[in-house]
């Protein structure tokens, strides 16, 4: 591309932009709602994510010992279990550590005194890398002679690991929703605006135009609209975000919910790139169907 | 230079409006096309710059057979073709200087030669005071000269000029016509599709009368009355 | 019926179209409007129907004050003035047909009004054969004679006519000419600018030439080069 | 209005529609697709909120009673617990019946021999109607002479509490969001369409169209686009709806998600209230913009 050619690509792109400034500011908005509608929900999603792992993070199998086993056998297991490569870490409780926490949860319950015997076992708390790796380990460990009884509130946890796919699923399937929506609204949006210059192609072609050169600058200005689109959107969700979230993680702060984990510059660039990519595309579509010889 | 082999053309809307139409224009000569509204002037035109295609026989435009035209050869046809249109079919969204550079612009033509010759287009139709504005700022008349303007600017081989002194008063249509003449001297091919009589009796050039979309009369220096009573 | 008091009109873009025109214009007077390209006839015809707004100096229009005429009854003095546009203004979504009827339809016409008086005025500009028609399925004259059916269809009190014979062949011209005269003769004041000298010096009717703007000459059975060399 | 001018004004609707066919199919697609999103998410937060106050409601006061407080003690409180307009029901359970339950939960962990002696209470358990009254009647209920204990859980029931509280609000801002949003796509692309036919416009107040004249079969015109595409959205929401629901009961059977309560039809009344609404609006504001007087 000499410099002639060049200037006149600009100059068509200015032109475009700042000689139907209206209709330009109309799509640009409509890209940046789009966009702010994209980034909260994909900004929701990752946050339940976040605190649904960790919620199933939270999963530990307690292994209780039959009264046989030696102080040797509990060590050779605790061992074994820290050589483990599914094993993040491994407690063990002693039966008297077990009795002082029964008594410290009964306190005022139950008539303490009553309670002169130790009836509980020694036993481990194992904690797993992946909550994944929870009901397959316990089934292993239940195995062993000298396990009396695993418990990993095996249900709860399940029910945990389903939720966290289902919910998974569900979020994958409104984020691809509102992707394609957002994609189609952009499209829609753009080809209006296209609409509004047939007659302008039109000419276009009557004087010689290539198609090419009618298409670059329409395809650069969605390009431009979208970037402009996506921007004027995070202009709005940063300081969004930069009041709200603070609030939320003081209003429950109970909840192993870090949003400073979330990767909240991934999901900008990927908005922006949406923008960007939906806009110029849908130019380029939107412009082809004026171009097709008639 | 143009050559129409047996043409006719049914727009979709079933109206026949060119019948079996045979017109040899030679490199260089000057052409009127007249006949009362509606015969089918401007379709002759349109096939020319293949706005229409012929819906049967064909066109053929510096050797370019236009039915067997690639689609993507078009835009170059219409560089060859410099077209007034009747209703001027100027962009809306640009100044009367951009309007005409743009012609000439999606040619490839570089910044310095734009900068050359559109001030000289726009002075030879005598529109150049007027090349800030943008078309709906302009009276009919001013339109009419930007359109022509852009029609010429690139140097075409063939200028096809429809209607091109509509909205201006005698004395501009005589320079108008004055300028075709010129630029024909100069061996473009010029065809005129023109209700001005003065114009036509003026110049004595070849006359071509449509009458139902059929060629009616067909006259070496004629007068726009010829082949009526 | 139109009074012009001492009207100038400058254009947003700083252009001085018009400068202290002052004219009045009789009940069932016919006037010609002539003058070369960009002269103002088309900027005094803005001002009847108040497309545009004088920038000093008012316009009585049917004893319509028209700088104190509230927005509102805007489309009531449209309705008495109807206008043939240099560039039709045709709605191209609508049939030759529904154009016509469209003028009528918004006066709150009945439908057995409009389904007597369109086919009428189509009739009488030699249009009817292409009432299902949509403007760009027309040829140049056929959209002028749709635009000036449109503009009688409604018996206005006024009609103005910017260059309504532009694109049509002399005979037409003339046809169309008469049919004004007849129009004018039954009491409708008819305002017409145009370049069409032939028309202009065989009516020999009133002839105002603008000049920068400025009526240069007014005469009455003048002749198109009134108050030229 | 006479037969005549309804007539017009029918026309004047019909062929908007029908001579800009591409125009406005594309607006529909886009008031269409808006619709599907919103109506995704009015579903999501009832389902949601159904969940969660399922999930509050599940929360009950346990009190334990002092070993001194004799059956007729027990019963007069149980008819005033009963006489409580906040309270839902009562439950008895006795020393006996707790002792049984706690045998049965620690089977095979603990060495139930060596509980001979019963150390449990009498309790009641009280269910209230509103979750948000258990914190105040377990503080009443403490004070009674005849309580050793009261347990709801309270920390688990307040961090509930306080999550419904936030999500609700979230939720409420989400939805407003989304209709706000909505709303300005659905406006923003009707501007467009309008936009394209500023030109037509003009010309109808030239020839001495009122603004109302004028006005009016494009406000019927977004009137029917927006029913159009809402109508269009339900259309794609329902058999979503009819074969995801069961699919997500199906995979998550043990939370107390009743689908079956969301008011599918309530939703689905909105959105095509929204849709036509905004839609008439829109074209209100478009059209007027191009019809104030130069
Ligand atoms: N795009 C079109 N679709 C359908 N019919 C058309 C189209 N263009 C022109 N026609 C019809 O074809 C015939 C010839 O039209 P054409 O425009 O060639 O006439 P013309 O000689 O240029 O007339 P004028 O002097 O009025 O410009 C007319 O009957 C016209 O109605
Ligand atoms: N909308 C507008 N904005 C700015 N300037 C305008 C506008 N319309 C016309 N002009 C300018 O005002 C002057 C008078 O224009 P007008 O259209 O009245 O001329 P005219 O006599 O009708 O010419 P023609 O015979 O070419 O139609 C011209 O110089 C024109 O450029
Ligand atoms: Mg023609
Ligand atoms: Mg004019």
């Amino acid at each position: 591309m000499d410099w002639g050619r060049t200037q006149f690509f600009w100059a068509e792109v200015a032109q475009n932009f700042t000689r139907n400034a209206a209709m330009a500011l109309t799509a640009i908005g409509t890209v940046a709602i789009s966009i702010v509608v994209l980034g909260v929900f994909l900004f929701a999603r990752s946050s339940f994510n976040l605190l649904l792992n960790n919620v199933v993070n939270k999963v530990d199998i307690a292994v209780y010992l039959k009264d046989e086993a030696t102080p040797a056998d509990i060590d050779t297991m605790m061992r074994q279990l820290r050589a483990d490569p599914r094993v993040d870490n491994v407690r063990f409780v002693s039966k008297q550590e077990a009795l002082e926490t029964l008594r410290k949860r009964l306190a005022g319950q139950v008539n303490l005194g009553l309670i002169n015997v130790n009836p509980l076992p020694n036993s481990f708390v194992v904690h797993t890398i992946d909550p994944g790796d929870v009901p397959p380990l316990a089934g292993e460990l239940q195995a062993k002679p000298q396990v009396a009884f695993v418990n990993y509130g095996s249900k709860v946890t399940e029910k945990l690991l389903v939720i966290r796919r289902v919910l998974g699923t569900i979020g994958l399937g409104v984020i691809v929703l509102l992707l394609v929506a957002t994609a189609l609204i952009i499209y829609n949006t753009i080809r209006l605006t296209v609409f509004a210059r047939q007659r302008e192609i039109t000419i276009m072609q009557l004087v010689g135009a290539t198609n090419w050169t009618i298409r670059w600058p329409f395809v650069f200005e969605g390009l431009l609209t979208g970037l402009a689109g996506g921007l004027i959107g995070l202009l709005v969700l940063w300081p969004a975000y930069q009041t709200l979230a603070p609030k939320l993680t003081l209003n429950l702060p109970f909840l192993p919910l870090n949003l400073a984990d979330v990767s909240v510059g991934h999901i900008a660039l990927e908005l922006v790139l949406v923008g960007a990519v939906v806009g110029m595309l849908a130019s380029w579509l939107s412009v082809s169907r004026y171009l097709r010889p008639a | 230079m143009i050559v129409f082999e047996d043409v006719s053309l049914v727009y979709p809307n079933g109206v026949h409006a060119l019948s079996n139409i045979s017109l040899n224009v030679a490199r260089g000569e000057f052409l009127f096309l007249v006949g009362s509204t509606g015969q089918g002037k401007s379709s002759v035109l349109k096939c020319i710059y293949r706005e229409a295609c012929p819906t049967s026989g064909d066109v053929v435009v510096d050797d370019w057979r236009l039915s067997t035209l690639p689609h993507g050869k078009v835009p170059f046809l219409r560089r060859k073709v410099g077209v007034v249109f009747q209703d001027f079919k100027l962009l809306r969204g640009k100044t009367v200087w951009e309007n005409v550079a743009y012609a000439l612009q999606v040619t490839g033509a570089t910044s310095r030669d734009v900068a050359r010759r559109v001030p000289r287009a726009l002075e030879l139709v005598g529109i150049a005071h007027k090349s800030k504005m943008f078309p709906h700022e302009l009276s009919g008349g001013e339109q009419q000269r930007t359109a022509i303007a852009r029609s010429l600017v690139n140097n075409p081989l063939i200028m096809l000029c429809d209607e091109p002194t509509g909205n201006l008063d005698p004395e501009t249509s005589s320079e108008i016509m004055a300028l075709l003449a010129r630029i024909n001297s100069k061996g473009t091919t010029v065809v005129v599709a023109t209700h001005n009589q003065a114009s036509v009796d003026r110049m004595r050039r070849r006359v071509v009368r449509l009458v139902h979309g059929r060629i009616a009369h067909d006259e070496e220096r004629g007068r726009y009355h010829v082949g009526l009573g």
